[in-house]
């Protein structure tokens, strides 16, 4: 592809990062484990997100080795209900959920919005803490033993059956369920209450639209979590509880329970992404995005339907079939605001100018691949067909579509789109193009076989499986390799760029959020003067003025 | 929205906490002694009757909860979006008890 | 030349039947699943093409090259209305379609030859009402409606046979059932899919679909002596059931016979049906489900009794068509009359004795 | 949890020092506010939100006990007989009346009366106490009738209902089956869930209240700076109002 670039670079001779900005404001480690600066507690999220994420990776790596033999010939089964319930765990809890808000989100809501920071900076702090407590408990789990019992803690098994270290896993999530209470609360306060004059909900950049729609989620979702696990090591400490027929509860109930989070958890990590996804479109297509007001309320349609639909998850599990009617049928209408999505960003190309920079190379592969991740995910909301395919690969390639496919593409390109206002530096174009292509090269072949593993009928979970399954588990491993290295690249070009990276400028891209138009890396004040919302959003013509503005200034200053 | 602050910050007289103080004393006297009376049921379809009673209980406790909200917590005098904060937490919670319970009644419709 | 080419040939044959594309339809249900399938995968083909289409069309058209300067557009109520009114047809359209066939499946017709499966930790036991018992093993003749009433013993299962397209999951402390009417003889996948700890991959097992005379061969050879409803019969004298349910007039509970299916009205003034469900409830959890008119007295069978044994209890109430055997049983047992005396389960012992020799 | 929130408010007041750079603003505020109502009106709305998360953090108990009542109502019922409805209408009163004292609370701080804020604190803290004193003295008698589940649990008093005399001559309940018998655990896990979360609550509550109490007497909130004892306000009628609903559900299932 043409590294065709809009990047208007500062002239590299002269050019230098400003000497005053958040990350050079004080120095020391104290400075950052008390920081209440928003992008200060972004980037500490950044740095454990990363280090979360490729624990999880690895443990992906040893459940597609193990997957290469149909035999249990790497480990035994065991380890590997083990090593795919860590994975899970850490990937959904550990990265997915706070992924963006919390790294992306938490720097950049409060500079579009033109705040000083977010409206509770200590609680801000203190997810951060939270979220650190947590994945120390989830690696205590882990060095202690590991924990066998799903990310989803099937009852009675979770509670029963098990002698695992469910107890410290379930507190891990417990906590990490609080940690994303308070980014949630945060944003949503912040959203409503920091807004500068003249930035009316209909001139927010998308991107926070669909973190307060997360947000809604979060704050609604996360207790009702919290206090099943609390039943749960209830449950499995003084053998009584609400859960297990053996007492006279219903193993049906937890599943309620746990799903009414866990359904809408899957919006807490698509939307941001979304989000991310309106914004790059936008920027390098130089063009408003199509139908602001449909995607901004789509978000918001995402997260109220969110709520309605968890069942879709139990048709099989001796639901009343008519409660399965209702929820598959509002399950049809939560897949409908996606679609629009979809559409609206597709068009928003239409008449644009458009160029394939990293960030727009990632968001077209966001496009794709969650097209089929969402239309697949009807053939599970279809009560018909989910009898067929649903806790078969087929599901595990669904949310792997949505969530690595859509999500950390979505994360990826977002972290590329902002890493110059970040860091003040560029990353090496052509070499992450390169790694944008691989992964999505390698992400296809790793999961679209499993597509075909899921109609044949190959349940997930599975540390042996019949021998006629193998060659496409070969294939699901073979993309995984590839996969990998598009993972492991980002980290050593982005790391390299640190400290060699072309130096940026304020607006690189030269797009229209208010984030752009304060100096990168920003001061911890993010602006100087607060600044005044006079435009809508995306507004290009406006930037122009500005451009032009500031050259006129410029000349003025030479001539005087 | 958020450009509506509450400029004089609305202050609660005593008087009014005394009063609904009391009001929530009564409250607590009146649904102890409807315990204790037997209000019978209804008989909406066979299999299907409403015991009184519970009813009674809860509409009692819902109304203190009101009292407490409106007047304790200020939010009679507060701005709409914590009107509509209010709101969304009883609507989730219904959607959460009503939904799972949904279920629940349903299972035993014909015999799967 | 000559010497590689079997190896090669070995390899590729190894290779080919290990890929397999797309599982055997072997039931009257698998094909209406599949056409549904196949709808949606269409629809999402086309669906997936226009994006892409759209995306590849719009990027060469409108690069900067080409296209330097960008048109600033607001949006088009139109379209947008479009792209959210095709879509929602479409899946409203799947979602009835897949209501149907979600009926269909978990909707056993009357003359279903029903079969008991328990699961427990890491097995599939089949329970034929012939008394032929298996482990990962399903015997069932072809083209006759078969149903599945699964229960676990511990956690949840998920009993699922991919080449019939139907799938259930086995809750703990609760029949649910399932259907199929095999289409076409043969050997199939029969997979738990639900995660149920350790060893739940090694918890896969084969269903067996014979011609019917195949099958009643099976029957015969692999019969235990005694019907499911005779081990039933012994459960019911070692547990003198029938010191309260016989048809005296003055027995302290309800008479059995014919009970299953009838409309029965419980002391809490409910009517339900008594169906397996029901039976094993009373059976386990009596005081919710007493026959209106008798005192709530019957002692809770909860852990005395195995699933297996439950499912015999049923079995046997439910071919149980009149009370002589029960009769039979009773004068045969001369401790009869102080069972009356005593209270049930006070009299199991020594019943338990006579109840063993036929 | 609820510590958390006074960590902000705490952390608010804290920072005073701090932000003392800004001479224009009152220091009480943090340097992020535009305004002093900005900054009131957003830690109000964040307290709702958490509230928010309360209630749905409660409504998955309330969804157990609703599903476990309907099918257990018996044994529910006989359950709730071994309450004390003396204790749980007191308690109520209590809890009510340190509401009252809270809002009132609330008020003197509104109007800047230092002695009358302390006062209502430290009898709002009082109630406090008492209120979990009386709970105390009800899970002690739970202890020794062993109607503790899980850990010394015995259905003697519902399958001969004779052997709990004073209950007994109260209500005649009749014996239950074994099974259903068997089912009052669940109902006393419940009963030790709900009430036992809500002790939490009153617990971290309470400690609140101390640090409060002592801030005030440094004349903390007496200075127009309302926002921590207003919050700090809505919580503690928020566990009141939980109670509320336990009460009607846990004690007064049916006493006729």
């Amino acid at each position: 592809m043409s590294a065709a670039t809009i990047v208007s670079l500062p002239d590299q001779s002269t050019a230098r990062i400003p000497k005053m900005n958040f990350l050079t404001r004080e120095n020391g480690l104290l400075s950052w484990l008390l920081t209440s600066d928003h992008k200060r507690i972004a980037t500490l999220y950044l740095i454990s997100i990363t280090f979360f994420f490729f624990i999880g990776g690895a443990l992906a790596g040893l459940i597609r080795l193990e997957l290469l033999t149909p035999q249990t010939s790497l480990m035994a089964a065991d380890t590997y209900n083990k090593v795919f319930t860590m994975h899970g765990v850490i990937m959904v809890f550990l990265f997915l959920v706070p992924s963006v808000p919390a790294t992306i989100g938490n720097f950049f809501i409060p500079m579009m919005i033109g705040a000083k920071d977010l409206a509770l900076p200590k609680i801000n702090l203190l997810s951060w803490y939270l979220y650190v407590g947590a994945g120390i408990m989830m690696i205590y789990t882990m060095a202690a033993g590991g924990v066998d019992t799903g990310w989803t803690f099937t009852t009675p098994l979770s509670t029963h059956y098990l002698n695992t270290h469910v107890i410290s896993t379930g507190l891990a999530i417990f906590v990490a369920g609080f940690s994303s209470i308070f980014t949630g609360l945060n944003f949503i306060v912040t959203i409503h209450k920091m807004r500068v004059p003249g930035m009316t909900w209909f001139r927010l950049p998308l991107f926070v639209w669909s973190n307060y729609a997360a947000s809604i989620l979060m704050v609604l979702g996360t207790p009702v979590l919290a206090i099943t696990l609390v039943l749960v090591v209830l449950e499995r400490t003084m053998h009584i509880g609400v859960f297990d027929p053996a007492y006279g509860g219903d193993p049906l109930l937890f599943q309620h329970l746990f799903w009414f989070y866990s359904h809408p958890a899957v919006y807490i990590m698509i939307l941001p992404g979304m989000g991310v996804i309106s914004e790059v479109v936008s920027t390098f297509s130089r063009k408003r995005v199509f139908g602001y007001t449909a995607v901004a309320f789509s978000s918001v349609a995402i997260a109220v339907f969110g709520f309605f639909v968890w069942a879709h998850h139990m048709f099989i599990m001796g639901i009343s079939n008519y409660a399965a009617l209702i929820f598959s049928l509002l399950t049809m209408l939560v897949a409908v605001p996606s679609a629009i999505k979809i559409f609206n960003w597709t068009f928003t190309l239409y008449k644009g100018s458009i160029t394939f920079e990293t960030p727009m190379l990632y968001a077209f592969g966001f496009m794709g691949l969650f097209t089929i991740g969402g239309l697949t995910g009807v053939f599970l909301g279809t009560t018909g067909t989910d009898i067929h395919l649903t806790e078969t690969y087929f599901i595990v390639a669904h949310f792997h579509f949505v969530m690595v496919g859509g999500m950390l593409m979505a994360f990826l390109s977002g972290i590329h789109f902002w890493w110059p206002k970040w860091t003040g530096r560029m990353y090496p174009e052509k070499i992450s193009q390169f790694a944008a292509v691989v992964t999505f090269i390698g992400f296809n072949f790793t999961f679209f076989p499993q597509f075909i593993l899921g109609m044949l009928g190959m349940p997930r979970r599975y540390a042996a499986y019949p021998p006629e399954f193998q060659a496409l588990n070969v294939f699901s491993t073979a993309g995984a390799t590839i996969l990998g290295v598009g993972y492991l690249l980002p980290i050593l070009y982005l790391t390299w760029s640190l400290k060699y990276g072309a130096v940026a400028g304020d607006n690189p891209w030269q797009a229209t959020g208010l984030e752009w138009q304060t100096q990168s890396p920003p001061l911890t004040e993010n602006f100087l003067e607060t600044p005044i919302m006079d435009h809508e959003a995306y507004d290009y013509e406006w930037l122009e003025k500005q451009n032009i503005a500031r050259q006129q200034q410029k000349e003025v200053a030479s001539a005087g | 929205m958020s450009e509506q602050h509450e400029q004089e910050h609305h202050i609660v007289s005593p008087l009014t906490y005394a009063i609904v103080f009391l009001a929530l004393l009564v409250g607590t006297a009146l649904t102890v002694l409807a315990s204790y009376a037997d209000l019978g049921e209804w008989q909406i379809a066979p299999g299907l009757t409403l015991f009184w009673n519970p009813v009674v209980a809860l509409a009692i406790a819902t109304t203190k909860m009101m009292l407490v909200v409106l007047f304790f917590m200020h939010v009679k005098y507060s701005p709409k979006l914590t009107k509509l904060t209010v709101a969304a937490g009883f609507f989730m919670f219904l959607v959460l008890v009503g939904m799972t319970l949904a279920d629940y009644f349903t299972r035993a419709w014909g015999r799967w | 030349m000559d010497h590689i080419s079997p190896v090669l040939w070995q390899f590729l044959e190894k290779w080919l039947e290990r890929f397999a594309l797309f599982p055997p339809e072997a039931s009257t249900v698998a094909p209406q699943s599949d056409a549904l399938f196949f709808f949606m995968v269409l629809v999402s083909l086309i669906g997936l093409t226009i994006v892409v289409l759209l995306i590849v069309a719009f990027s060469i058209l409108y690069s900067k090259k080409r296209h330097p300067q960008a048109v600033q557009i607001e949006g088009s109520t139109i379209l947008e209305a479009t792209w959210t009114i095709i879509p929602l047809g479409l899946f409203l359209v799947m979602f009835v379609w897949g209501a149907l066939l979600y009926f269909r499946i978990y909707t056993p017709p009357a003359n279903a030859l029903n079969i008991y499966v328990v699961g427990k930790q890491w097995m599939w036991k089949a329970e034929h009402p012939g008394g032929q018992h298996e482990i990962n093993m399903l015997h069932v003749p072809v083209g006759r409606p078969i149903q599945i009433t699964l229960i676990s013993q511990d956690v949840f299962h998920s009993f699922s046979i991919p080449a019939f397209r139907v799938k259930r999951e086995a809750i703990p402390g609760r029949y649910t059932t399932v259907w199929f009417e095999a289409t076409r003889t043969g050997t199939f996948h029969l997979f738990c899919t639900q995660y149920c700890g350790t060893n739940h991959s090694q918890m896969i097992g084969d269903v067996i679909v014979m011609t019917p005379d195949d099958y009643k061969k099976w029957l015969e050879s692999s019969t235990s002596g005694n019907s499911l409803a005779q081990d039933g019969e012994r459960l019911f004298t070692s547990l003198s059931c029938g010191a309260c349910h016989n048809a005296r007039p003055d027995a302290r509970g309800p008479s059995l016979a014919g009970v299953y299916n009838a409309r029965l009205t419980l002391s809490s003034g409910q009517a339900i049906t008594a169906d397996d469900a029901y039976l094993r409830e009373a059976i386990l959890n009596p005081s919710e489900h007493i026959t209106q008119g008798y005192a709530p007295i019957m002692p809770t069978y909860q852990g005395q009794i195995s699933e297996e044994g439950v499912i015999a209890l049923v079995e046997y109430i439910k071919n149980l068509d009149s009370d002589y055997r029960v009769q039979q049983t009773l004068n045969t047992t001369e401790l009869a009359p102080n069972i009356e005396e005593k209270a049930a389960p006070a009299a199991k012992a020594p019943a338990a004795q006579e109840g063993v020799n036929p | 949890m609820p510590d958390s929130t006074t960590i902000t408010h705490d952390g608010q007041a804290l920072s005073n020092s701090a932000n003392s750079a800004h001479g224009e603003h009152p220091p009480y505020q943090r340097h992020h506010f535009e305004t002093v109502d900005q900054q009131f009106d957003a830690t109000n709305f964040a307290m709702w939100l958490f509230l928010l998360t309360e209630v749905m953090f409660f409504g998955g108990l309330f969804t157990a006990y609703l599903i476990m009542r309907n099918w257990y109502y018996p044994a529910f019922v006989e359950g709730s007989h071994q309450l004390s409805i003396f204790w749980g209408t007191a308690n109520t009163a209590v809890l009510i009346a340190s509401s009252f004292t809270m809002a009132m609370a609330v008020w003197s701080a509104e109007v800047r009366r230092k002695g009358a804020l302390l006062l209502f604190l430290s009898l709002t803290l009082v109630f406090g106490f008492v209120f979990l004193g009386i709970k105390g003295i009800e899970w002690h008698e739970k202890w020794e009738k062993h109607h503790v589940p899980g850990m010394n649990f015995s259905v003697q008093a519902f399958v001969n209902p004779q052997s709990d005399p004073e209950v007994y001559k109260e209500y005649q309940d009749k014996p239950l089956a074994p099974d259903m018998a068997q089912k009052t655990e669940e109902y006393f896990f419940l009963y030790f869930a709900m009430t036992g979360m809500h002790a939490l609550h009153m617990v971290i509550g309470a400690g609140i209240l101390v640090f409060m109490i002592f801030r005030a007497r440094a004349g903390a909130y007496t200075t127009g700076h309302v926002t921590f004892v207003e919050n700090f306000g809505l919580y503690w009628h928020f566990v009141d109002i939980i109670w509320i609903y336990l009460f009607a559900l846990l004690y007064l299932i049916s006493r006729h």
